[in-house]
């Protein structure tokens, strides 16, 4: 796939698949959507990457192994949960930070959505650690 | 509308049932997304299915405003989804790599090829005495 | 105190998703490994305590309260059998020291381990349905992925059968829970017990058989075992002794929760199935490990046979016999385990599981002998060891309600087992060494250390069954009355309910 | 008395490093055990003459009535001293017999580990704690027989006595149980104290064969005597200490001991007396065949042993006086007379009889404890043997048929005394493989003692007749039955029967050559009897099991994944029929026309992947069964799982297509026998059926919507969130949600370890299996 075209796509392509998983996961809350949806469109799109420029191209330019990915967001999940602990409450209560922007706008922080965040990256990290294990044959 | 989902989960189950008991382990892997499939269809058959509404509250309410679809048996099968996802992605790269180990995915062909004293390799590397 | 409940499988899952991050430094993971596994048994300790003083703790996660979130619960039963796994996680996670190579440490075995551990314990304290399905997946895939681990022609042709047989039945679970869901419309294991009565009576029961042959898959029962003789042989043995020890007992134990807790309903005919399976379950186990030559396919029958025993107890429902099957589940565990774990140091002495190749161990190597014949004949229910207590704690229930065919099952199979046991303390303990075969080099003492401390359990259990007796009295008289479990989760309000009080 | 045993467990513990640090002279001092346990047992003896017992209590399981109870009477006092006194001289024996050898230490711990369980026997007071005991000396006893390991007739004998002895325990572990739920306790004297209970109950005969079968496979009574002359394999010291004074004596014990609660009734005379007489002659024809040394001194124990369960069996006070007093007899020239033949052996390096001649000069201080012993074993006066065997013709004259088995089987014991004690030392020409000498001292002290014993108290049999023959016979009738022990009767049938029987193995001696000789070139070819049904059991059980693991044990997964899904769908389709009401009552379904087209889409799908014959047709059905089900969840309002549904379903496509390429064409090939195609469509249709079925069931109820309705009112007040779906992934249920990520993360681990390209060395060194073809193939 050595067209210029598809990797020229191909990159556009990545920067909006990815900031769509990213709004998909984070509009999940409220909206069809939530890590699980979203870490498989951002997969998408770094796989569409490697089938475009090759899996080893697609690693560099994640710069980090999908493995740690899925161990990164495994260690947000379960630490979201302790979030809670630090509160004296239950393993994965729920706690809000809900900082006001003015006007009405406002940011919701939530270990919910650092759980979903956590869901995320392991889904990334996970769908990409299969592609990639079975292209590098 | 529960009585041809119903239905469908039978025909579905039967189906996956007939290929997990083939000799053939590419047919026990469809078999099983099969079977997979008849499951989660009937979670959410189980959960009786309405064609309202999304489990969605609309800006500026508290709660939905009227009937909404059950949520909950969505969330298991969601659930259940990924997590047969996984469960069938590393089946089917098991029985990738025993058809490289071991040159075959028929099960009756299988515990012969593991006494015969050179199996047929893909890898060579792989035949380094372990 | 709802951390403590969490903590056994909250502790693993952390550590795993360190172990995750950390995958490049090998020191580091096997510290950090072996310290957590140290941590899981003291807290699994305390639990136990906390819940033989004060009785069930609940932790509602997220804070929900029951039935809308999920629940973790720790009576006798979960607490005891976290307990196990501790100690289990203990013995293997040292033994595995010296028997995991590097190429299988950086494939991933630390992490896995402890997610296997994160799965079993979860699979014991949760108090949800669903729930449970997802810690039985969590410690299926690391157990498909630990069996694998190395890549070795015979585990992945044991792996295959292994992973199909356990991915079948646990589509056969996900429907029997979508069926419990759609008739009662909750998940919880409390809230069940309250409602499952009140559904088509007929209809429950056909929906516990599917329940039945989903968990007797796992628990290896009779005509649903193959799965495990065909795979158990193939791992590393610190993977094996755990697997031996632990998996199958997690089918034991969900079977033990459904069939006190929510299908009680026509234990005339689903606890008469239950003895039928334990009685042949026990047979064919032993005679299948009779006609083994490879010393860990000869164990992996008998965990089957054995599997019978405690399914014998369940099956004859008096709070002695479930006090038999509890007792004898946490003996198998520790005995079971350890003969896998000596199976191993007698490997390496001898260059061999092939009962014809192995010999000389009585001679050469007397500490092992020892911790052997502690094991195997506690294993064969050899008294003052733990087995004896474990079968005759059974067998004295099934005479006290006079079943006698189990009851004579279960005595000839006794034998059977002992039988079977002196077959591998004759070949590779007295025989001697095949002409000009040399006794290989000494084995680490990491390797002896966790056989002899199971092998003290065991001993400790003959002789001091008093305490562990009473754990697991309470635990059954627990078992025996689901309002216990029904109150301490969904309030007294319920228990009342439920026992058909009026208010 | 718990003490008792205790410190002789303890120091059996600690006898392996004692033998160690003293070395060649550790028998000496480890006897003193023995000679400390006797000694504080005959401390006992005030109390037990004056007809008390003491009873001493000590918990161990309370929770199942099991505890440590110890009583010390009459009969535990007879058999206490003999396990301890006897074990002083075999202690000592052992010390020069086992000279020199590797394995003395464990020798010695297993020896005292067998004389504390067998202390814990006799004076055992609670069933269950008593059957601890007994087992424990059964595998002492493995041990011991298997001594010289290295042999293989050694572990056959070790391997068999274990089992017809642990086979036995079974059965009256299952007849004590039945005791315990009769008697409502396991405590042997609370029992025993109200008979009338147990014998009337329904379950008496069950009881009492149980307890029958322990007892009589432990003493070794026909048809379960074989195991004891195979168990001469063990060194001689264990087979006068185990297998002629001590263990085999511990069922004619339980059976002496269970006397006064299962005995007294005709079914328990005939059991006893038919085991008895029948062990007798059985025993007393197969010593005909022997020239062993030893295993004549085994055949003439199953006499013994024959004659005391008989004389249990009748149990009349006179039998059972005779019975305790035949006991101690026994043990006091039995025991000698096998140290003797160890020490023939030892010195003069053959145990068979015709080999030996003209050793009595050589070893003088033997010949004549032998004779002394021999004597008192042919029941010759003035030895205690002989008073003994007056008795025990004194006490079955009442039973002709049991008095001809005892008068032909003592001919047959004074041919093996004559066999043992004389043939082999008279003669002045010395015949032996090695030239013969005297005995050491450890190796003749011990017999010596033990025989002249039994001839002081052939001349002076009052000395222990009030004080303890008569107590123990008490204990055994649970009354009091006082009698006189005399050398002297007169001139009586008793004696007149006694000297038939000597008459008789005159004849017996002076035909023995060709008797024998004719009778082992007849019997050659037997292929019947007890022994031929155990080895055929044996063989048996290897051949059944072999056969049910190839026919259970395929190695084809298809075949175990039809067995499985067969069960399943049996056991659930009739419990349907038996137990369930599966009343489906058809509903009205109000379908839009494009629904059903979706569904029948997917079910077409589905159908068409089981026709299919290449992988492609095979995916693309998949693809449209996986799309088709996500629109389904459209048309249902599920929007998340809509969108999973569909991306999860493009992966696996990919996945699937990415591994095909590497799988071969047609992959799909391999179909089976129409046969085994109709088999799994059977029960993949009722399967479906019973799945369709039961959803169907199960939405016919009316449904509880509590959760739903709890998370719709708390998902956007309590959450904050309004997609209900997310809130239960991430808060209400977020713990399944993190098992969830914790599958895929293992899922990920699990495909990078497998297609890593590295090799799995394993953690073991390469060893010899790994040259061969490995692993699988040795099972069956």
């Amino acid at each position: 796939m050595n067209s210029i075209i598809l990797r020229t796509a191909s990159q556009l392509l990545l920067t909006i698949l990815l900031l769509f998983s990213l709004f998909l996961m984070l509009r999940g809350h409220d909206l069809p959507g939530g890590g699980f949806i979203g870490g498989l469109v951002g997969a998408a799109a770094v796989a569409l990457y490697a089938i475009a420029f090759g899996y080893r191209a697609a690693q560099a330019m994640l710069r980090i192994s999908p493995r740690m990915l899925v161990g990164v967001g495994l260690l947000a999940a379960v630490a979201a949960g302790f979030l809670a602990l630090l509160q004296g409450q239950a393993f994965l209560t729920g706690q809000w930070w809900i900082i006001g922007l003015g006007e009405g706008a406002e940011l919701k922080l939530s270990s919910p959505l650092l759980f979903d965040i956590g869901v995320y990256l392991v889904v990334v990290g996970t769908v990409l650690t299969m592609v990639f294990a079975l292209e590098e044959r | 509308m529960e009585t041809p989902l119903a239905v469908l989960v039978g025909v579905l189950f039967a189906s996956g049932l007939y290929l997990v008991m083939q000799r053939n382990l590419l047919r026990f892997v469809f078999g099983l997304l099969l079977l997979s499939a008849s499951v989660n269809l009937l979670i959410f058959t189980a959960g009786r299915v309405t064609r309202g509404t999304a489990p969605i509250i609309p800006e500026g309410l508290p709660t939905p405003p009227g009937d909404v679809a059950n949520a909950l048996p969505q969330a298991l099968v969601l659930t259940a989804i990924v997590i047969g996802f996984g469960l069938i992605v590393f089946a089917i790269v098991l029985v990738l790599r025993t058809h490289e180990r071991l040159g075959t995915i028929d099960t009756a062909e299988m515990a012969e090829r593991l006494e015969a004293p050179r199996p047929v390799a893909t890898d060579l590397e792989d035949e380094v005495p372990a | 105190m709802s951390w403590l409940v969490a903590a056994p499988v909250v502790l693993p899952l952390l550590t795993a998703a360190l172990l995750f991050v950390l995958q490049s430094r090998s020191e580091v993971q096997r510290v950090l490994s072996t310290t957590s596994t140290a941590v899981l048994v003291t807290l699994s300790v305390i639990l136990l305590y906390r819940v033989s003083e004060g009785g069930i703790l609940v932790a509602q996660f997220g804070e929900w309260r029951a039935p809308f979130g999920i629940s973790f619960v720790a009576d006798h039963l979960s607490a005891i059998m976290v307990v196990v796994t501790g100690v289990m996680a203990v013995a293997t996670a040292v033994y595995a020291l010296r028997d995991i190579d590097g190429t299988r440490e950086e494939l991933g075995y630390h992490p896995l381990f402890h997610v296997l551990l994160a799965g079993i314990n979860g699979a014991f304290l949760t108090g949800d349905l669903f729930n449970l399905y997802v810690w039985f997946e969590v410690l299926l895939i690391s157990s498909f992925v630990l069996l694998t681990l190395g890549n070795r022609r015979e585990q992945l042709e044991g792996g295959i059968k292994y992973v199909a047989v356990n991915l079948v039945s646990s589509m056969i679970f996900l429907g029997a829970i979508g069926l419990v869901y759609g008739l009662t419309g909750t998940l919880n294991f409390a809230d069940l017990a309250v409602r499952l009565p009140e559904a088509p009576g007929g209809l429950v029961t056909v929906i516990a058989m599917l329940f039945l042959v989903a968990f007797g898959v796992k628990a290896a029962l009779f005509p649903l075992f193959f799965w495990l003789p065909a795979s158990y042989h193939t791992p590393p043995l610190a993977i094996a002794a755990l697997f031996a020890g632990m998996l199958t007992k997690v089918g034991v134990y969900a079977l033990i929760r459904v069939f006190t807790l929510l299908f009680v309903h026509d234990v005339a005919y689903t606890h008469t199935i239950l003895l039928w399976i334990s009685g042949f379950t026990m047979l064919i186990g032993v005679l299948g490990a009779a006609a083994q030559s490879d010393v860990r396919k000869l164990l992996s029958f008998h965990i089957i046979s054995q599997i019978g025993y405690m399914i014998m107890g369940l099956a004859l429902y008096t709070p002695l016999a479930l006090l038999g099957s509890i007792f004898y589940i946490v003996h198998n565990i520790v005995a079971k385990a350890n003969l896998f774990l000596i199976a191993g140091i007698g490997r390496r002495l001898t260059g061999s599981f092939d009962l014809a190749r192995m010999g000389g161990l009585y001679r050469g190597a007397p500490f092992l002998s020892v911790l052997f014949l502690i094991s195997a004949f506690s294993l064969a229910g050899f008294p003052p060891l733990s087995g004896f207590w474990a079968k005759l704690v059974v067998v004295l229930a099934g005479a006290r309600v006079e079943a006698w065919p189990i009851v004579a099952v279960a005595l000839l199979v006794g034998l059977l087992t002992l039988y079977s046991m002196t077959k591998v303390w004759q070949a590779a303990f007295w025989t001697p060494l095949p002409a000009g075969e040399r006794m290989q080099e000494r084995p680490s003492a990491l390797l002896y250390a966790p056989a002899v401390g199971l092998a003290l359990l065991t001993l400790a259990m003959g002789l001091w069954s008093g305490p562990f007796l009473a754990l697991t009295e309470a635990a059954a008289n627990e078992l025996m009355d689901p309002s216990i479990y029904v109150r301490a989760v969904l309030g007294e309000a319920a228990a009342a309910a439920m026992r058909g009080d009026t208010p | 008395m718990l003490i008792a045993v205790l410190v002789s467990f303890g120091v059996a513990a600690v006898a392996p490093w004692i033998v160690r640090v003293v070395g060649d002279r550790s028998g000496w001092l480890l006897a003193l055990l023995p000679a400390g346990v006797t000694a504080y047992f005959l401390t006992y003896l005030p109390q037990v003459a004056a007809g008390e017992s003491v009873l001493e209590r000590t918990a161990w399981v309370p929770s199942l009535g099991v505890s440590l109870a110890m009583r010390m009477d009459g009969l535990s006092l007879v058999f206490a001293l003999m396990i301890a006194g006897i074990g002083t001289a075999i202690v000592i024996y052992a010390g020069g017999y086992l000279r020199g050898d590797r394995q003395l230490p464990r020798f010695y711990l297993l020896l005292l580990a067998f004389m504390a369980a067998m202390l814990g026997v006799v004076l055992s007071d609670n069933l269950i704690s008593l059957f601890v005991f007994w087992e424990l000396t059964s595998v002492t006893s493995y041990f011991l027989v298997g001594y010289k390991h290295e042999d293989e007739t050694s572990r056959k004998s070790a391997l068999q006595a274990l089992l017809v002895t642990a086979g036995g325990g079974l059965a009256m572990l299952a007849g004590f149980l039945l005791l315990g739920i009769v008697g409502g306790t396991f405590e042997i004297s609370a029992l025993l104290s109200d008979p009338d209970a147990i014998r009337q109950h329904d379950a008496y005969l069950a009881i009492l064969v149980l307890v029958g079968l322990g007892a009589l496979t432990k003493s070794a009574q026909w048809p379960f005597h074989f195991w004891l002359p195979n168990a001469m394999a063990a060194p001689t010291p264990v087979s006068a200490y185990l297998h002629s004074a001590t263990m085999v004596k511990a069922g004619v014990y339980l059976l002496a001991r269970m006397s006064p609660g299962l005995g007294g009734t005709p079914a328990w005379f005939w059991l006893l007396t038919t085991a008895g007489v029948l062990t007798m002659i059985a025993a007393a024809s197969l010593a005909l065949l022997q020239r062993d040394s030893k295993r004549l001194l085994a055949y003439s124990t199953l006499i013994a042993l024959g004659t005391l369960v008989t004389l249990i069996g009748v149990g009349t006070p006179g039998a059972i006086a005779a019975m305790v007093v035949f006991l101690v007899g026994h043990a006091l020239y039995k025991a000698p007379l096998f140290m003797v033949a160890g020490s023939v052996d030892h010195e003069a390096g053959s145990r068979d009889v015709t080999a030996l001649r003209g050793l009595g000069r050589a070893m003088p201080i033997t010949w004549a404890t032998a004779l002394v012993a021999g004597l008192s074993a042919g029941g010759l006066p003035p030895l205690f043997g002989f008073v003994a065997k007056e008795l025990a013709i004194e006490g079955l004259v009442t039973a002709p048929w049991l008095l001809a088995g005892l008068i032909a089987s003592s001919a047959v014991m004074v041919l093996v005394v004559y066999l043992v004690v004389w043939k082999p030392f008279v003669g002045r020409e010395v015949t032996a493989p090695t030239p013969p000498h005297e005995a050491p001292l450890s190796m003749w002290i011990g017999p010596a003692v033990l025989a002249l014993i039994g001839a002081l108290l052939g001349i002076a049999p009052w000395l222990i007749g009030d004080g303890l023959m008569v107590p123990a016979a008490a204990a055994v009738l649970a009354e009091l039955h006082p009698f006189q022990l005399y050398l002297w009767h007169g001139v009586n049938l008793a004696l007149m029967l006694s000297v038939l029987a000597v008459l008789l193995g005159g004849i017996l001696i002076w035909r023995w050559r060709g008797l024998h000789d004719g009778l082992r070139a007849r019997t050659t070819h037997v292929r019947f009897g007890p022994v031929a049904a155990y080895d055929a059991t044996m063989a048996g059980l290897v051949r059944f099991a072999a056969w049910q693991t190839r026919v259970l044990q395929s190695d084809d997964l298809r075949h175990h994944m039809t067995i499985i899904l067969g069960f399943a769908v049996v056991l659930t389709g009739a419990t349907a029929l038996l137990r369930g009401d599966l009343s489906v009552s058809l509903r009205h379904e109000t379908g839009f026309f494009y629904e059903y087209i979706v569904l029948v889409l997917v079910a077409a799908a589905a159908l068409s992947i089981i026709r299919a014959r290449t992988p492609l047709v095979a995916i693309t059905a998949l693809g449209v069964a996986g799309f088709g089900i996500a629109v389904v969840f459209v048309f249902f309002a599920a929007p998340d799982l809509a969108i999973t549904q569909f991306l999860v379903e493009t992966l696996i496509v990919i996945i699937v297509a990415l591994a095909l390429i590497r799988l071969p064409l047609g992959a799909l090939r391999g179909e089976a026998a129409v046969g085994v195609r109709l088999l799994s469509g059977a029960i993949a249709i009722v399967g479906g059926v019973l799945m369709t079925l039961l959803t169907l069931a199960v939405t016919g109820v009316p449904f509880d919507a509590t959760l739903s309705a709890f998370f719709e009112a708390q998902s956007y007040p309590a959450a904050q969130g309004r997609n209900i779906v997310n809130v239960i992934l991430v808060d209400f249920r977020a713990m399944d949600t993190l098992g969830e990520i914790v599958v895929l993360a293992v899922a990920a681990a699990g495909c990078y370890a497998l297609l890593r390209r590295v090799v799995g060395t394993g953690g073991e060194s390469p060893k010899r299996d790994e040259r061969a073809a490995p692993g699988r193939g040795e099972g069956a």
